[in-house]
C-alpha cells in the first residue's frame, strides 16, 4: 500500500490536484462532509503531501454518495469525487476482497425495505474489487 | 536534408499585434514548443500572401501556419476578415490538387493567449513530424 | 553594397542560457554583406547602445541587426541609437532569440541552431530594407472621455487642468459611475459622495469640460491624431438649457414602475427621474418605455406643473460630430450576473450583493440607511459575507481573475455594521483575505480585532432560505468540521466584470481587448495605460480590476500620456505604409475596397496612397495581382527573403 | 444572322458612328476565323459557330485609340465585358455592343470539326446578353441546361478522389504544361500590364516549369489572381495547346465561393463587389472548414 | 531494304532498352500523342497513325529547360559545377519528315561554330526513325519547303505499308543501329511496294489545301527593308494575344533565355526556351527594343522567312508541319502571313 505513490493514484483519478486552491467549496457542498474523518478538502490536501495511508483507512472512501456536488461547485476543475473514487478502487483491488459480496445482495432484495435495484447494482459496482 | 531522423521545417507568420505578442507571452510564460517552428512577423494577417505560402513550401518548409488576430479584434479592424477569405480559398485549392491537409493551418491566436499558442504549435508541428517530408510541394533543387 | 552590422545580446543568462551566441556571432559573420558581427551581455544597457552607434562610425555600417529579444520590447530603443549613429532608423531589424527561441527551447542545440536562422532571416530582410521617413500629420488638440465615472472624471478633469478641452460621453443621465452609488470608501471610511460630487461639479463647471449625458459613441473614424467620432446624445425629453433641476416634475409623476438602476433594483423610480439627488447634470429623463404620455399620447402630468417649460415631449436624438486627437476608455464595470450560481439562491430577497448593500446602508438609499432584511423588514441579528462569488473560477461560470476590490470593501462593510448595529453578529467566508494595499491590511485586522467581525476560513455549499433565517451549508476548514450556519443577511462578494458595451466600444476604436472584455495594455510594465491602437487610452477598471485609490492614480497617468500626446503640434505617423508602382498598376482598384482607412485613391488609370491615412496593413499589396502595390518596410521582396533565408 | 451583322457594321462603319468594328474575318479554312478588327469595309466578315474567341478580350487593346469599337459578343462574352468594365480596363462609352446569339462553338483539330463543342457550351447557362446597346438572332442561343450545377459534376468526380489520386491526377495535367502563357493571354481577367512571372522586380519571375513545384506553382497563383473575377468563360480551356483542362480550377474556386460565401456569378454586373474584396463578418466560415468537410 | 512486322516492334524497342539506349516512340494519351520513352505500360498505346505529335521532337536536341551550372558557396569562395553532357545513347522512332528537317535547321543553327557543346552532345546520342506520311492532313505545308514526304531523310527512313515496316537505313548511325537489330529484322527487297506507296503519298500532298505552292519568292533577303516596313503587319499582329504556343511547339523556334535560380544551399543557371512574343523577349540593359506586339509578331516571321534564309543559303526557318496553323488561339499562323503577301501592294 505504501508504495502507492501519488502519481498513480494521480493517474487513477486523471485530474490534476495541483489546481485546488483549498477555497473549501467541495466540502461545504457534500451533503455526508460531517460524517467523513477525512472531508474532501482535507483529502486533496493530504493527497498533495502524499499521505496516501490516512486516505486508505479514511471512512470517507465509503461514505462518499458519488453525488459530484463538489466537483460541480468546485471553481477550478479540480473534481474530488474522482479522487475518492479512484483511491476506493486501489483499496478495493489491494485487499482483494471487496466490502460487498454477493451473497448479501439476496436479503436486501426480498426484504420489505424497498432498496430500489438500482443502488444495489450501482453498489456492487462501486464496493466489489 | 539532414540524413536521418527527420526534423520538419515549419514556418509561421505571426501578426504583430495579436499572435505575435501571443508567442511573446508564450516565451515569458516558458511554454516550451519545438525549435521546428520559425516565426516571420507580419504586420497583419492579412499581409501573408499566397505566394508566400507557396514560396515557403518551395524552399523546403514541411508545414506552413498562419496566426492572426481574433475575428473583430484586427487593429486594421478588417485585416483578418479578408485573411479568412483569402486562406479558406488557398487550402481549399491545396487540397484539391492532393497536398495533404495536415501541412498548413490557420489560428486565431490574441495576445493574451499564450498558452493556447504554446499549445497549437505543438500540435502542429506533431502532424507535421507524421505526416513527413512534403513531397508533394518541394522543389528538389532547394533539397538537396 | 550593404554593409551590415550584427549584434548578438546575451541578455543576462536569459539568452545565453541556452544559446551559444559566440557561435550565434560566428555563423554571422559568414553571411554575404555582413562586416562586423559581436556579442554584448546586455545589448540594450547604455553601454550596449554605444557599442552600437561606435560600431556603426567604425566600420560604415548601411544596416544593424540586433538578435536579442522581442521587437516589441526594445526595437525603438534600438532604432534611436542607430538614429544617434547617423543610420536611418528603418534600416535595424530585430531577430527575436529571447521569447521566441532561448526561453522556449531547453536544448541548447536546437536553440543555437535556430538563432542562427532568426538571425540569417534578419539579415536577409535588413538587406532590402531602405530609409524610411515617418511622415507627419495633425495633432487635433481635443480630448474624448468615454465613461463617466471617478477614472472618466479624474481623467477629464487633469487633462482639462493642462488647458485641452475634454469630452465626457457617459451612458447613464448623470455623470459618477458605482462610486456615487457607494456609501463609504476604504481604507479612511470618508463619505463616497463627500469626496466625489465635489468633481463631479468641477467637472460640470470647468470651461475646457462638455459633458454628454445619456449618450453613446455612434461612430468613429480616423486615427490617433485625427479622430472623427459621431456622439449619438439621446432624447431626454427635457430641454437641459431652461430645466433648474427643481424636481416637481419627478414628484408629480405616477408612473412608479420601473426598477431603479441606480438604487440596484431595490425600490421603483419613476417614468420621469434623476439617477440620485446630487445627479451631475442634475436635469431628469424620461424612460420613453415607462412614459405614459410618449407611449399613448395622455398624461402629460409633469409638462403641466413644469414652470420653466422645460419638457419637450417630439425631442429627437441628436447626432454630433467631433474632431479629436485622443480617446481615453473610462467605462468601468458591472457586477456578473449570477443566475448561473443557484446555489446561491441569489433570488431570496435576503441574498444581496456588495453594491446593494452599498445601498442599503446608504443615508441616501431607499431605506434611508438603516440596515434591514428585505424580506420582512426587520433588523437582522446577524449578516454574513461570502468572498469569491465567481472570482477565482476556472469554470464556464465564472471569471478566472480575482476582483482585487472585495476583500476591502467586505471588511469596510463588516466594521460599519460593527460600528453601528454592535449587537449584530458578523461573520465572513473566506478563502484567503487579499489586502494588500497601504494600510489595507491594518483597516482588515482593525475589522477582524477590534471590531470583532468573525472570519471563517471556508466556503458555503449551497444557501437555503427558511423564511425567519437562512442556512448556510458550509465548512470551517480551520476546525475541521461542516457547519450549517444560521443568518439573517448574506452578502455575496460577488466578481465584477467591464460593462458589456465596452467590446463594441473596442471594435470601433480597433483597439485590442481580451477573452476576459478588458482591454489590453500596450505593455503591462513598459505602457499599462495605452492601447496598443496608438492614440487610445485606457482609465479604470476597463484595463482590469483595481480599487479607488489606484483608479484615481492611473486615472492621472493616463491624462499624463493624453497631454503627451495632445502638447505635441504634430505626430511622427508610421512610415512602413503602402505605396503603389505606377509602371505596373492596372487601375482596376481592387485595392481601393479593402483599404480599412480609405488611404487609396482611383484616378485615371491608376492609384495613389494617402500615406497620412495608411496604417501599414498590407492588405491592398495582396489584392493586387500584378505586385503593383508594396507595402514599404515589410515589401514582397523581404518577406520573401526571410522565408529563403529561414527555409535554407 | 451573319448578314444582319454584316450590314450593320458597314452601316456603322460608313455613317461614322463607331470608327471600326470587332468582329471575325473568314480564315484559309472554313473552320478558322480569326478576330479582326475592320475599318473600311466588312466583306470578308463571319459569324458561325467556329467562332469562339472571346472579342472582350480585344477590347482592352484598343482601349487608348480614339474613336468607338463596334463589337459583336456572344451571351457568355458579355460577361468578360463587364468584369472588364468594373476594373476600369475598358469603358462603356467607347463600346457599341451588339449581342448575337450562340448555338454553341465547334471544338476544331486539324481544321477539322470533331463533333463535339466547348466545354463550356456543354454546361452553358449563360444565355442572356449581361450589356449590350442592341441584340440579333439571340433568340437562337442554345438551351443546354437549367442546372447550374453541371459545371461543378467533373470537380465533385475530383473531390470525391483521394488525396493521392487527386495529386496524381494533377500531376499528369501540370506536367504537360510548356508554360506558353496562352492561358494567362487569353483570360480577361488575368490581364496584368506587368505579370508577376515576367516581373523580376518581385523575386517571382518564371519563364519556364524547371520543376513540378513550378508548375503548380504557376497555375495555382494564376487560378487564385482571378478568384472571384473569372466569369468561366472557358476561354483558357479552349486555348492550352497541351488539353489540360484548366477550367477545372478556375471553376473550383467558383464552387467554393458560392458554397462559403453565397452565389456570386463575376461580370453578372458591375457594382457588387468580388468576394474577395469583401467579407460577411459573422457568416464567413473559418479555413478549418477545408479540413473539416472530408 | 529490312521489312519489321509492326507488332515485333515493342520487342525491339525492349531489346534497344536491355542494352542502354533510350526509346522513345509516339503515345497516346488522352487525345494527344507525343514521343514518351518506350515502357511496357505504355506498348498498348503506341500510334503510329497520328500525323503529328503535339510536341515536336526538339524537345530531345532543345529541351525546354536544361541545367548549365551550379554554383556555390563556402565561407565567401564561390564555386562552379558544370552539368554533366548527355551520355545515353538514344532513338526517336517515328519522326515525320518535316520534324526530320527541322533538326537539321536546328543543327545548322547550334552545329555551326560556335558549336553549342550541350547540343552537340544530344545530337549525337541521338538516332532518328523517321516515318513517312501516309496520311497528310490538311494543314500540312511541307511541300512549299521542298521536303518530300514520300522519302523521309533521318538516319533510318521508315514506310509503313499495311502493318508492316520498310526498313532502310540511311547515314552509318543508321547503319550500325540496323546491325545491332539485324536479328529481328528480314532482309526484303520488294522496292516496287516502298514505290507505290511514295507515289501514293506525293498524289495525296499535291491534293492538299496548302499544296499548291505558297508564295514564298517575295521573301528573298534583298526585299529585307521592304517587307519589314510594310504596312499589312498592323492588320496581321492586331489578333494575336502574345501567348508562346506558336514558338513552343514549333519544331524549328530555337531561341532560348538564360536565367538563375536561388536554391538556398546553391544558385542552378539554366536555359529554358523563350519565345519572341513574350514582352521580355531580348529584355536589354535599356529595355525592350520590340515594345509592341506588332514588333514581336513581325520578327517571328522576319526571321523565319527572312533573316534565317539570309544566313543559311536560302533555308528558311519553317518545315510547314501546320503545328502553329492548328494551335493558335487566334488562328493566325505563317500561311496567312506568307499568303497575305502574294499582291504587293
Amino acid at each position: 500500500m505504501t508504495n502507492m505513490s501519488r502519481d498513480v493514484l494521480h493517474t487513477l483519478s486523471s485530474t490534476s490536484i495541483e489546481k485546488c486552491m483549498s477555497c473549501g467549496r467541495c466540502s461545504a457542498s457534500c451533503p455526508v462532509a460531517d460524517e467523513m474523518n477525512i472531508m474532501p478538502h482535507q483529502f486533496v490536501a493530504l493527497l498533495k503531501r502524499r499521505e496516501v495511508e490516512k486516505l486508505m483507512e479514511s471512512n470517507t472512501l465509503w461514505k462518499c454518495l458519488s453525488c459530484f456536488a463538489c466537483i460541480e461547485r468546485c471553481p477550478r476543475g479540480v473534481e474530488p469525487a474522482k479522487i475518492v473514487e479512484a483511491s476506493r478502487l486501489a483499496v478495493i483491488r489491494q485487499q482483494g476482497e471487496s466490502h460487498i459480496s454477493a451473497d448479501e445482495i439476496p436479503k436486501y432484495l426480498e426484504s420489505e425495505s424497498d432498496l430500489p435495484q438500482q443502488l444495489l447494482v450501482s453498489a456492487f459496482r462501486k464496493y466489489r474489487g | 536534408m539532414s540524413v536521418g531522423e527527420f526534423k520538419p521545417l515549419v514556418v509561421a507568420f505571426c501578426c504583430n499585434w495579436c499572435s505575435y505578442a501571443g508567442a511573446d507571452l508564450a516565451g515569458t510564460s516558458r511554454l516550451q514548443y519545438p525549435a521546428e517552428v520559425k516565426i516571420i512577423k507580419v504586420p497583419c494577417s492579412c499581409r501573408v500572401n499566397p505566394l508566400f505560402v507557396l514560396r515557403a513550401f518551395q524552399k523546403g518548409a514541411d508545414g506552413v501556419i498562419i496566426c492572426g488576430c481574433h475575428p473583430g479584434d484586427c487593429h486594421y479592424s478588417t485585416g483578418n476578415y479578408y485573411t479568412r477569405r483569402r486562406i479558406t480559398l488557398l487550402y481549399s485549392m491545396l487540397d484539391y490538387l492532393g497536398i495533404e491537409k495536415g501541412r498548413t493551418h490557420l489560428e486565431w491566436v490574441s495576445a493574451a493567449e499564450g498558452v493556447k499558442f504554446a499549445t497549437v504549435m505543438n500540435k502542429f508541428v506533431e502532424q507535421v513530424y507524421e505526416l513527413g517530408e512534403n513531397r508533394r510541394l518541394e522543389d528538389w533543387r532547394c533539397k538537396s | 553594397m550593404k554593409r551590415i552590422g550584427v549584434f548578438v545580446c546575451h541578455c543576462g543568462t536569459n539568452i545565453a542560457a541556452t544559446v551559444d551566441v559566440v557561435k550565434v556571432v560566428e555563423a554571422a559573420k559568414l553571411e554575404p554583406g555582413v562586416v562586423h558581427a559581436a556579442e554584448y551581455p546586455y545589448l540594450c544597457s547604455e553601454a550596449g547602445q554605444n557599442m552600437i552607434i561606435k560600431a556603426v562610425d567604425e566600420f560604415g555600417l548601411t544596416g544593424v541587426v540586433v538578435s536579442a529579444c522581442s521587437p516589441r520590447m526594445h526595437e525603438t530603443t534600438f532604432r534611436k541609437a542607430a538614429a544617434k549613429a547617423g543610420l536611418n532608423p528603418f534600416m535595424v531589424e530585430i531577430s527575436n532569440i529571447r521569447e521566441q527561441c532561448s526561453w522556449i527551447h531547453k536544448d541548447s542545440k536546437d536553440g543555437t541552431e535556430k538563432s542562427i536562422i532568426l538571425t540569417r532571416a534578419a539579415i536577409a530582410k535588413v538587406h532590402l530594407n531602405e530609409p524610411l521617413h515617418p511622415g507627419e500629420s495633425k495633432v487635433t488638440k481635443r480630448a474624448l472621455v468615454i465613461g463617466g465615472g471617478i477614472a472618466g472624471i479624474q481623467t477629464a478633469l487633469d487633462i482639462a487642468e493642462a488647458g485641452f478641452p475634454v469630452d465626457i460621453v457617459e451612458s447613464t443621465p448623470s455623470i459618477g459611475g458605482k462610486m456615487a452609488q457607494l456609501d463609504k470608501t476604504f481604507p479612511t471610511l470618508d463619505c463616497s459622495a463627500c469626496i466625489l460630487t465635489p468633481k463631479m461639479v468641477d467637472a460640470a463647471a470647468h470651461e475646457n469640460i462638455t459633458l454628454h449625458t445619456y449618450s453613446e459613441i455612434e461612430k468613429v473614424e480616423g486615427f490617433v491624431g485625427d479622430f472623427t467620432i459621431t456622439i449619438r446624445k439621446k432624447a431626454r425629453y427635457v430641454d437641459m438649457k431652461n430645466c433648474t433641476g427643481c424636481g416637481l416634475c419627478y414628484e408629480k409623476c405616477p408612473v412608479k414602475k420601473a426598477p431603479s438602476e441606480f438604487e440596484q433594483g431595490l425600490i421603483k423610480r419613476t417614468a420621469i427621474y434623476t439617477p440620485f439627488a446630487q445627479a451631475v447634470p442634475n436635469v431628469p429623463v424620461i424612460d420613453k418605455t415607462q412614459c405614459i404620455k410618449l407611449k399613448t399620447g395622455k398624461c402629460g402630468l409633469c409638462e403641466k406643473v413644469c414652470t420653466p417649460k422645460a419638457i419637450v415631449f417630439d425631442q429627437q436624438d441628436e447626432l454630433i460630430t467631433e474632431k479629436y486627437g485622443a480617446v481615453i476608455i473610462a467605462t468601468g464595470y458591472d457586477q456578473i450576473s449570477l443566475e448561473k450560481f443557484g446555489e446561491y439562491s441569489y433570488n431570496s430577497p435576503d441574498v444581496i450583493t456588495g453594491l446593494e448593500f452599498e445601498r442599503l446602508t446608504n443615508a441616501a438609499g431607499p431605506t434611508g440607511g438603516d440596515l434591514i432584511r428585505l424580506s420582512d423588514k426587520k433588523k437582522p441579528r446577524s449578516v454574513t459575507f461570502i468572498q469569491c462569488i465567481g472570482s477565482r473560477d476556472t469554470s464556464k461560470r465564472g471569471k478566472p481573475y480575482c476582483s482585487k476590490i472585495c476583500c476591502m470593501y467586505t471588511a469596510k462593510h463588516a466594521m460599519l455594521i460593527r460600528d453601528k448595529y454592535p449587537q449584530i453578529e458578523v461573520n465572513v467566508f473566506y478563502i484567503d483575505v487579499r489586502t494588500p494595499g497601504k494600510n489595507f491590511d491594518e483597516f482588515y485586522r482593525r475589522s477582524a480585532e477590534e471590531y470583532g467581525v468573525n472570519y471563517i476560513k471556508g466556503q458555503v455549499g449551497k444557501i437555503i432560505d427558511q423564511g425567519e433565517f437562512l442556512t448556510l451549508q458550509s465548512v470551517d476548514m480551520l476546525g475541521g468540521k461542516r457547519m450549517d450556519l444560521q443568518t439573517d443577511l448574506v452578502v455575496l462578494a460577488t466578481a465584477i466584470e467591464p460593462v458589456k458595451s465596452v467590446r463594441i466600444i473596442a471594435s470601433m476604436l480597433t483597439a485590442s481587448i481580451d477573452t476576459n472584455n478588458f482591454m489590453t495594455e500596450a505593455h503591462p510594465k513598459l505602457k499599462p495605460v495605452e492601447s496598443p491602437t496608438a492614440g487610445v487610452f485606457l482609465s479604470g477598471v476597463c484595463q482590469g480590476p483595481k480599487d479607488i485609490p489606484e483608479t484615481v492614480a492611473q486615472a492621472g497617468a493616463t491624462a499624463a500620456k493624453v497631454i503627451g500626446l495632445l502638447v505635441k503640434d504634430k505626430l511622427m505617423t508610421n512610415p512602413c505604409t503602402a505605396e503603389s508602382n505606377e509602371k505596373f498598376c492596372n487601375g482596376c482598384s481592387a485595392c481601393t475596397k479593402v483599404c480599412p482607412y480609405g488611404a487609396i485613391a482611383y484616378d485615371d488609370g491608376i492609384v495613389h496612397v494617402n500615406k497620412a491615412l495608411c496604417q501599414g496593413c498590407g492588405a491592398c499589396a495582396v489584392t493586387c495581382p500584378s505586385g503593383a502595390m508594396d507595402l514599404q518596410g515589410f515589401s514582397n521582396r523581404q518577406l520573401m527573403a526571410e522565408v529563403d533565408a529561414i527555409c535554407r | 444572322m451573319q448578314e444582319l451583322m454584316k450590314a450593320k457594321a458597314q452601316e456603322m462603319l460608313s455613317n461614322g458612328s463607331v470608327t471600326r468594328v470587332l468582329a471575325w474575318k473568314k480564315g484559309d479554312f472554313e473552320t478558322n476565323p480569326e478576330p479582326a478588327f475592320f475599318t473600311k469595309h466588312v466583306d470578308d466578315m463571319v459569324y458561325n459557330q467556329y467562332c469562339a474567341t472571346n472579342l472582350s478580350n480585344f477590347m482592352v487593346g484598343v482601349e487608348k485609340e480614339e474613336g468607338k469599337t463596334l463589337v459583336f459578343l456572344k451571351p457568355c462574352d458579355t460577361f468578360s465585358f463587364n468584369q472588364l468594365l468594373k476594373e476600369n480596363r475598358i469603358s462603356r462609352d467607347k463600346a457599341y455592343i451588339i449581342g448575337v446569339g450562340c448555338e454553341g462553338v465547334k471544338v476544331i483539330d486539324e481544321m477539322q470539326e470533331t463533333g463535339a463543342l466547348l466545354e463550356k457550351c456543354n454546361v452553358c447557362t449563360k444565355i442572356k446578353h449581361m450589356v449590350y446597346d442592341e441584340l440579333i438572332g439571340e433568340d437562337v442561343t442554345r438551351r443546354v441546361t437549367d442546372d447550374p450545377l453541371t459545371r461543378f459534376k467533373d470537380i465533385e468526380a475530383i473531390e470525391k478522389m483521394d488525396a493521392g489520386e487527386r495529386f496524381a491526377f494533377w500531376q499528369g495535367e501540370f506536367s504537360k504544361c510548356i508554360r506558353c502563357n496562352a492561358c494567362r493571354n487569353a483570360c480577361p481577367p488575368c490581364g496584368c500590364k506587368k505579370c508577376v512571372f515576367d516581373n523580376d522586380n518581385y523575386d517571382t519571375a518564371q519563364k519556364a516549369n524547371v520543376t513540378t513545384f513550378e508548375e503548380q506553382m504557376f497555375h495555382i497563383i494564376r487560378a487564385y489572381h482571378v478568384a472571384g473575377r473569372c466569369t468561366d468563360c472557358g476561354e483558357c480551356t479552349r486555348v492550352c495547346p497541351q488539353d489540360i483542362p484548366l477550367h477545372l480550377l478556375n471553376r473550383k474556386f467558383i464552387k467554393d465561393i458560392n458554397a462559403l460565401y453565397g452565389e456570386f456569378q463575376a461580370g453578372a454586373d458591375i457594382e457588387t463587389l468580388g468576394p474577395l474584396t469583401d467579407f460577411n463578418i459573422d457568416q464567413d466560415a473559418e479555413p478549418s472548414i477545408v479540413y473539416d468537410r472530408g | 531494304m529490312y521489312k519489321i512486322d509492326k507488332d515485333n516492334l515493342p520487342e525491339l524497342f525492349k531489346f534497344l532498352t536491355k542494352n542502354g539506349t533510350d526509346v522513345f516512340a509516339p503515345v497516346r494519351k488522352g487525345n494527344q500523342v507525343n514521343f514518351e520513352s518506350f515502357t511496357d505500360e505504355v506498348a498498348s498505346t503506341l500510334d503510329l497513325d497520328t500525323l503529328k505529335t503535339v510536341r515536336s521532337p526538339k524537345d530531345f536536341v532543345l529541351p525546354q529547360v536544361e541545367h548549365l551550372f551550379d554554383a556555390t558557396i563556402e565561407n565567401k569562395q564561390i564555386k562552379l559545377e558544370t552539368s554533366p553532357l548527355a551520355d545515353k545513347p538514344y532513338v526517336i522512332f517515328g519522326v515525320r519528315p518535316c520534324d526530320v528537317k527541322g533538326i537539321e535547321v536546328l543543327d545548322n543553327v547550334y552545329l555551326k561554330d560556335p558549336v553549342d557543346k550541350f547540343y552537340q552532345a544530344r545530337r549525337a546520342q541521338g538516332v532518328i526513325i523517321s516515318l513517312a506520311c501516309t496520311n497528310p492532313q490538311q494543314t500540312c505545308f511541307c511541300k512549299s519547303f521542298n521536303i518530300d514526304a514520300a522519302n523521309p531523310q533521318g538516319d533510318i527512313a521508315i514506310w509503313l505499308i499495311n502493318d508492316s515496316l520498310n526498313w532502310k537505313s540511311l547515314t552509318d548511325k543508321g547503319a550500325n543501329l540496323t546491325t545491332q537489330v539485324k536479328h529481328l529484322l528480314q532482309e526484303s527487297s520488294d522496292i516496287d511496294e516502298v514505290e507505290a506507296c511514295q507515289k501514293d503519298i506525293q498524289l495525296k500532298i499535291d491534293a492538299l489545301p496548302y499544296s499548291r505552292g505558297l508564295p514564298l519568292d517575295k521573301f528573298t533577303p534583298d526585299k529585307l527593308l521592304e517587307i519589314f516596313n510594310d504596312a499589312r503587319w498592323d492588320e496581321l499582329s492586331k489578333a494575336c494575344i502574345a501567348c508562346g504556343t506558336c514558338t513552343f511547339i514549333c519544331p524549328t523556334c530555337q531561341c532560348y533565355d538564360v536565367k538563375d535560380y536561388d536554391a538556398g544551399k546553391k544558385v542552378k543557371r539554366y536555359r529554358c526556351w523563350d519565345s519572341c512574343m513574350y514582352s521580355d523577349f531580348t529584355l536589354m540593359a535599356h529595355g525592350n527594343s520590340r515594345n509592341t506586339q506588332k514588333e514581336r509578331f513581325r520578327q517571328r516571321y522576319m526571321h523565319k522567312l527572312v533573316y534565317h534564309p539570309d544566313k543559311h543559303h536560302g533555308e528558311f526557318s519553317c518545315v510547314g508541319c501546320g503545328r502553329c496553323v492548328n494551335k493558335c488561339p487566334s488562328s493566325l499562323n505563317i500561311v496567312k502571313v506568307i499568303k497575305s503577301f502574294e499582291v504587293d501592294n
